[in-house]
C-alpha cells in the first residue's frame, strides 16, 4: 500500500513549463522542415511584391514596411495549425488534459515553443527583406524589435483559433478565417512602429502599444487557449 | 451550477427552453406591432420630414438607415458573446440557442450597414468605398461574425460548437475596443480625416428624432427576429421532448 | 413636408439614386431577416410532423 | 476498505439521438479489476472518457473517494492513469524521451524507473531509437511502459491489449493482477479473456441496455 500514495513528486509551474518547453523545442528541431518552412514561405511573398507590382526602389521602400509585416504574418498564420494538431492525433493532448497540472501553463508554453520557432527567427531574418524591398537602414532596428513582440502577440492570439479548430479534420482555411480579423490591430501597430522609424521618429510609443497588448494577451490569451483546447478535446 | 443560488428566479426559468419558447411566443406581437410603428413611422419622417443636411443635401438621410444598422450589428455582437458566456458558465442550453441565433441577424445588419455607408460615400467622397475608420471597423466586424458562423458551421456536435463559438466570440468582444482604436489610429495616420459622415457638431432635434425613432424601430425588430429565429432553434433542438412532440401534433 | 411635389421626392435634389438604393437594400434585408426564420420554421415543422408520422407508423 | 474508490451514480449518456446507456450505476473498490464488456459501439470508450474526465457529455453522479470527482479534479487526475486509443507516443522522440516527458507532467509516473520499465515491456535495446522506426505494437508498448513506473491507484485502460504479441499479454495481465493485489484497481475493456487476473468484476453494456 505504502508504493500506491499519491503525489510522490510535486511538480513546480516553473518545472513544467520548461519541461513542455524543452520538449516542443526538441521536436522542432527534430523536424527541421518545421522550422524552415515558414521562413521560406515568408522570403517568398516578400518577393511577389517587386515581381507582382513594381521593382522600382521609392515605391518598394514606401510599401516595405508594410509588405514585411503582412508577409510575417501570412508565414506565422500558415504555422498555427502545428501547435496542437500533431499532439491531438497522437493523443498526447489527452494525456496532457488528464494530468493534474494547469492547463494553461502548457499551453503558454507550447505558444511560447511556437513563437521561438517561427516569430523569433523570422524577427531576426527580417532585415534580409528590408535590404530586398530598400528599407533605409535606419529602420532596421525598428522593424526587428516591432516583429519581435508582435510575433509573440500574433502566436498567442492565434493559438487560440488553433486550439478551437484542432478537433476538425480540416482546420486550416478555417483558423485564418477566426484569427486573421483579430490580427489586424497588431498589424497595424507593428507596420505603423516601422513606417515611424522610417520616417525617423520616435519609435516608443508604438513599441510601448505593442508591448500592452503583448501583456493583456500573456495574461488572457492563455485562459482562452486552454478553454478551446478543452472544448476541442473533450467536446 | 449547483451553490450558485444568488441568482433571481427568471434566470432559471429562463433556462428551460419550454418557459422560453412560450414566453417569446407572447412578446413577439407585441414588439412586431411596435417595430413596424416605429420603423414606418421613422422611414418616413426620414425620408420626407427630415431636414436636408447644409453640407451633404439629400444623400444626408441614408444617415437614418446607416446609423441604426451600425449601432444594431455592435450591440448585437455584444449580446451573442454575452449569452454565449452564460451558456459557457451556467451551461444554458438557451442562451446558446440566443448566441447561435444572434450571428446571422448580426451578420446581416453588418452588411447592411456597410452596404448603406458604402452608397453613402458616393456622394460624399466621390467613390463607392473609403477607407474610413468607421466602415473599416464595420468591416472587421463583419468578419468577426462570419468567424463565428464558419465555426458554428465546421463543427457537427451542437454543444462543442456552442462552447468553441461562445469562447471566440468572446475573445472577439475583447478584441472590439482594441480593433477600433486601431483602426480610428490608424485612419488619422493616413488620411488627415477632413470630413467624417456621422459626427456633427450638435445635431439639431428635427434631425436626431426621427433618427431615435429608427433606432428603437431597429432593437424592435431586433427582437422580433432573434424571438423568431429562437423559436425555431428550441423547436429543433427539444424535437425529441413531449411537449414539443405535443406542438407539433397539435397544427 | 421637405418636398414639393412626388418627382422631387424621387430625385432627391440629384441623391435620389444613392438613397433610394440605400433605403431598398436596408429595407430588403430587414425583410429577409422576417421571411426566411418564418420559412424555416414551415420546413422544421413540416418535417418534424413528418418524422412523427413516420416513428408512430413504426410502433 | 469502507469508502468504494469510485461510485458512479445514475450515469446517463447519448450519442447522435441513441442512448448508450441509462441509469448506470456501480462501484469500484480498491484492489477490484473491473472489465467493461458490450459490442461495437456499444459505449465502452465512451464510458471510459467520462469516468476519466475526458467528456462531459453526460448526465449522473461521479464519486471519488466518497466526493463529487468535479470538486476533487486535480487529486483524482494526480492518482489515476488513462490509457487511450491513441498512444500518445511522439514519433520523433525516442522512448525514453517520451517517458521523461510524462514523468514531467504526471506526479504518479517516477522518471527513475524509466529503463525498467522499458525493459520490462520488451523493448530493452530500443532505448533511444526514434519511435517513429518502431512498430505500431512497440509503439503501444511505450505507452504501456508507463504502468510499469507508477505509483497511480487508479487505472482507466482501453484496449490495452491491442496490437500486442500473445507472450506481451500474459506479462501485461500478470502486471494488472500485481497492481490489484498492491490495493491499486483497474478499469478495463479488452476482447480477450482475462485468465491470469485473478477475480474480474464485469460490467455488460449491452445487458444493461436490455434491462
Amino acid at each position: 500500500m505504502a508504493e500506491l500514495c499519491t503525489n510522490s513528486a510535486e511538480i513546480s509551474l516553473g518545472q513544467l513549463f520548461s519541461a513542455v518547453l524543452k520538449r516542443d523545442l526538441l521536436l522542432s528541431f527534430r523536424r527541421k522542415s518545421d522550422l524552415v518552412n515558414p521562413l521560406i514561405f515568408f522570403l517568398m511573398v516578400a518577393t511577389l511584391f517587386p515581381l507582382g507590382v513594381s521593382p522600382e526602389p521609392t515605391f518598394l521602400a514606401d510599401v516595405a514596411p508594410g509588405v514585411v509585416w503582412v508577409a510575417a504574418l501570412l508565414a506565422t498564420l500558415l504555422s498555427l495549425d502545428g501547435i496542437f494538431r500533431s499532439d491531438y492525433d497522437d493523443g498526447t493532448l489527452e494525456q496532457v488534459i488528464l494530468s493534474p497540472q494547469p492547463l494553461m501553463v502548457v499551453c503558454l508554453a507550447k505558444v511560447m515553443a511556437h513563437w521561438m520557432t517561427t516569430g523569433l527567427p523570422l524577427a531576426l531574418m527580417s532585415p534580409l527583406l528590408g535590404v530586398m524591398l530598400f528599407l533605409p537602414m535606419s529602420a532596421m532596428f525598428g522593424l526587428v524589435v516591432s516583429l519581435l513582440i508582435g510575433t509573440f502577440v500574433l502566436s498567442l492570439i492565434g493559438a487560440i483559433g488553433a486550439g478551437l479548430t484542432v478537433g476538425l479534420k480540416r482546420g486550416g482555411v478555417l483558423i485564418s478565417l477566426l484569427v486573421l480579423p483579430l490580427y489586424i490591430p497588431v498589424l497595424i501597430f507593428g507596420s505603423g512602429a516601422v513606417q515611424a522609424a522610417v520616417a525617423g521618429l520616435p519609435l516608443a510609443g508604438y513599441l510601448a502599444l505593442l508591448g500592452a497588448m503583448l501583456a493583456l494577451g500573456i495574461v488572457l490569451a492563455p485562459l482562452a487557449i486552454s478553454a478551446a483546447v478543452r472544448i476541442s478535446v473533450t467536446g | 451550477m449547483a451553490g450558485s443560488n444568488w441568482l433571481p428566479r427568471w434566470f432559471y426559468q429562463l433556462a428551460s427552453p419550454r418557459w422560453c419558447y412560450d414566453i417569446t411566443g407572447k412578446l413577439l406581437p407585441g414588439f412586431l406591432i411596435a417595430a413596424v410603428l416605429l420603423l414606418v413611422a421613422g422611414l418616413v419622417w426620414a425620408l420626407a420630414f427630415a431636414p436636408p443636411d447644409y453640407q451633404q443635401g439629400n444623400s444626408f438621410r441614408i444617415m437614418y438607415i446607416h446609423v441604426p444598422s451600425a449601432i444594431l450589428a455592435q450591440s448585437c455582437y455584444m449580446l451573442m458573446a454575452i449569452a454565449g458566456a452564460v451558456g459557457l458558465i451556467w451551461k444554458i442550453k438557451v442562451a446558446d440557442m440566443v448566441a447561435f441565433a444572434c450571428a446571422p441577424i448580426g451578420a446581416s445588419i453588418a452588411v447592411m450597414a456597410l452596404a448603406t455607408g458604402a452608397i453613402w460615400g458616393k456622394p460624399t467622397w466621390g467613390s463607392w468605398w473609403v477607407w474610413d475608420a468607421r466602415l473599416t471597423s464595420m468591416l472587421i466586424l463583419l468578419f468577426l461574425y462570419m468567424g463565428v458562423m464558419a465555426l458554428y458551421a465546421a463543427m457537427d456536435n451542437e454543444t462543442t460548437a456552442a462552447k468553441a463559438a461562445s469562447v471566440l466570440s468572446l475573445v472577439g468582444l475583447v478584441n472590439i475596443p482594441i480593433i477600433k482604436y486601431s483602426v480610428e489610429w490608424w485612419n488619422t495616420l493616413h488620411q488627415p480625416a477632413t470630413f467624417t459622415l456621422t459626427e456633427k457638431p450638435a445635431m439639431p432635434v428635427e434631425m436626431w428624432l426621427p433618427l431615435l425613432v429608427m433606432v428603437l424601430g431597429f432593437y424592435c425588430f431586433f427582437g422580433v427576429s432573434l424571438m423568431l429565429r429562437l423559436r425555431n432553434e428550441i423547436i429543433r433542438r427539444e424535437r425529441r421532448s413531449g411537449w414539443v412532440r405535443e406542438l407539433i401534433t397539435s397544427r | 413636408m421637405q418636398f414639393e411635389t412626388i418627382s422631387e421626392f424621387i430625385k432627391m435634389d440629384g441623391h435620389g439614386l444613392y438613397v433610394w438604393l440605400s433605403y431598398a437594400i436596408g429595407v430588403s434585408i430587414l425583410i429577409g431577416n422576417l421571411i426566411l426564420p418564418l420559412f424555416t420554421r414551415k420546413e422544421l415543422i413540416k418535417n418534424l410532423a413528418r418524422r412523427l408520422r413516420r416513428e408512430n407508423n413504426a410502433q | 476498505m469502507s469508502q468504494p474508490l469510485l461510485k458512479v451514480v445514475d450515469l446517463f449518456c447519448e450519442r447522435d439521438e441513441r442512448t448508450l446507456f441509462d441509469g448506470l450505476a456501480f462501484t469500484l473498490a480498491a484492489g477490484e479489476l473491473m472489465q467493461i464488456e458490450g459490442a461495437n459501439g456499444s459505449g465502452k470508450t465512451t464510458l471510459l472518457r467520462i469516468l476519466s474526465g475526458l467528456s462531459n457529455d453526460f448526465e449522473g453522479e461521479i464519486y471519488w473517494r466518497g466526493e463529487l470527482i468535479a470538486k476533487m479534479r486535480d487529486e483524482f487526475l494526480s492518482s489515476m492513469l488513462y490509457f487511450g486509443h491513441q498512444p500518445g507516443v511522439k514519433g520523433m522522440l525516442t522512448p525514453v524521451e517520451n517517458l521523461q516527458w510524462y514523468s514531467a507532467i504526471h506526479p504518479a509516473l517516477s522518471e527513475e524507473k524509466i529503463l525498467a520499465a522499458l525493459d520490462a515491456v520488451g523493448l530493452k535495446g530500443y532505448e533511444d531509437v526514434p519511435c517513429h522506426s518502431l512498430s505500431a505494437g512497440q509503439n503501444r508498448r511505450v505507452s504501456l511502459a508507463r504502468l510499469y513506473m507508477n505509483t497511480a491507484k487508479l487505472w482507466i485502460l482501453d484496449e490495452p491489449f491491442t496490437a500486442i504479441d500473445k507472450r506481451g499479454v500474459a506479462a501485461k495481465e500478470k502486471w494488472l493482477a500485481g497492481h490489484v493485489a498492491a490495493g491499486g484497481s483497474v478499469i478495463l475493456t479488452t476482447h480477450h479473456d482475462l485468465t491470469s487476473c485473478g477475480p474480474v468484476t464485469k460490467i455488460n453494456l449491452d445487458q444493461l441496455m436490455g434491462t
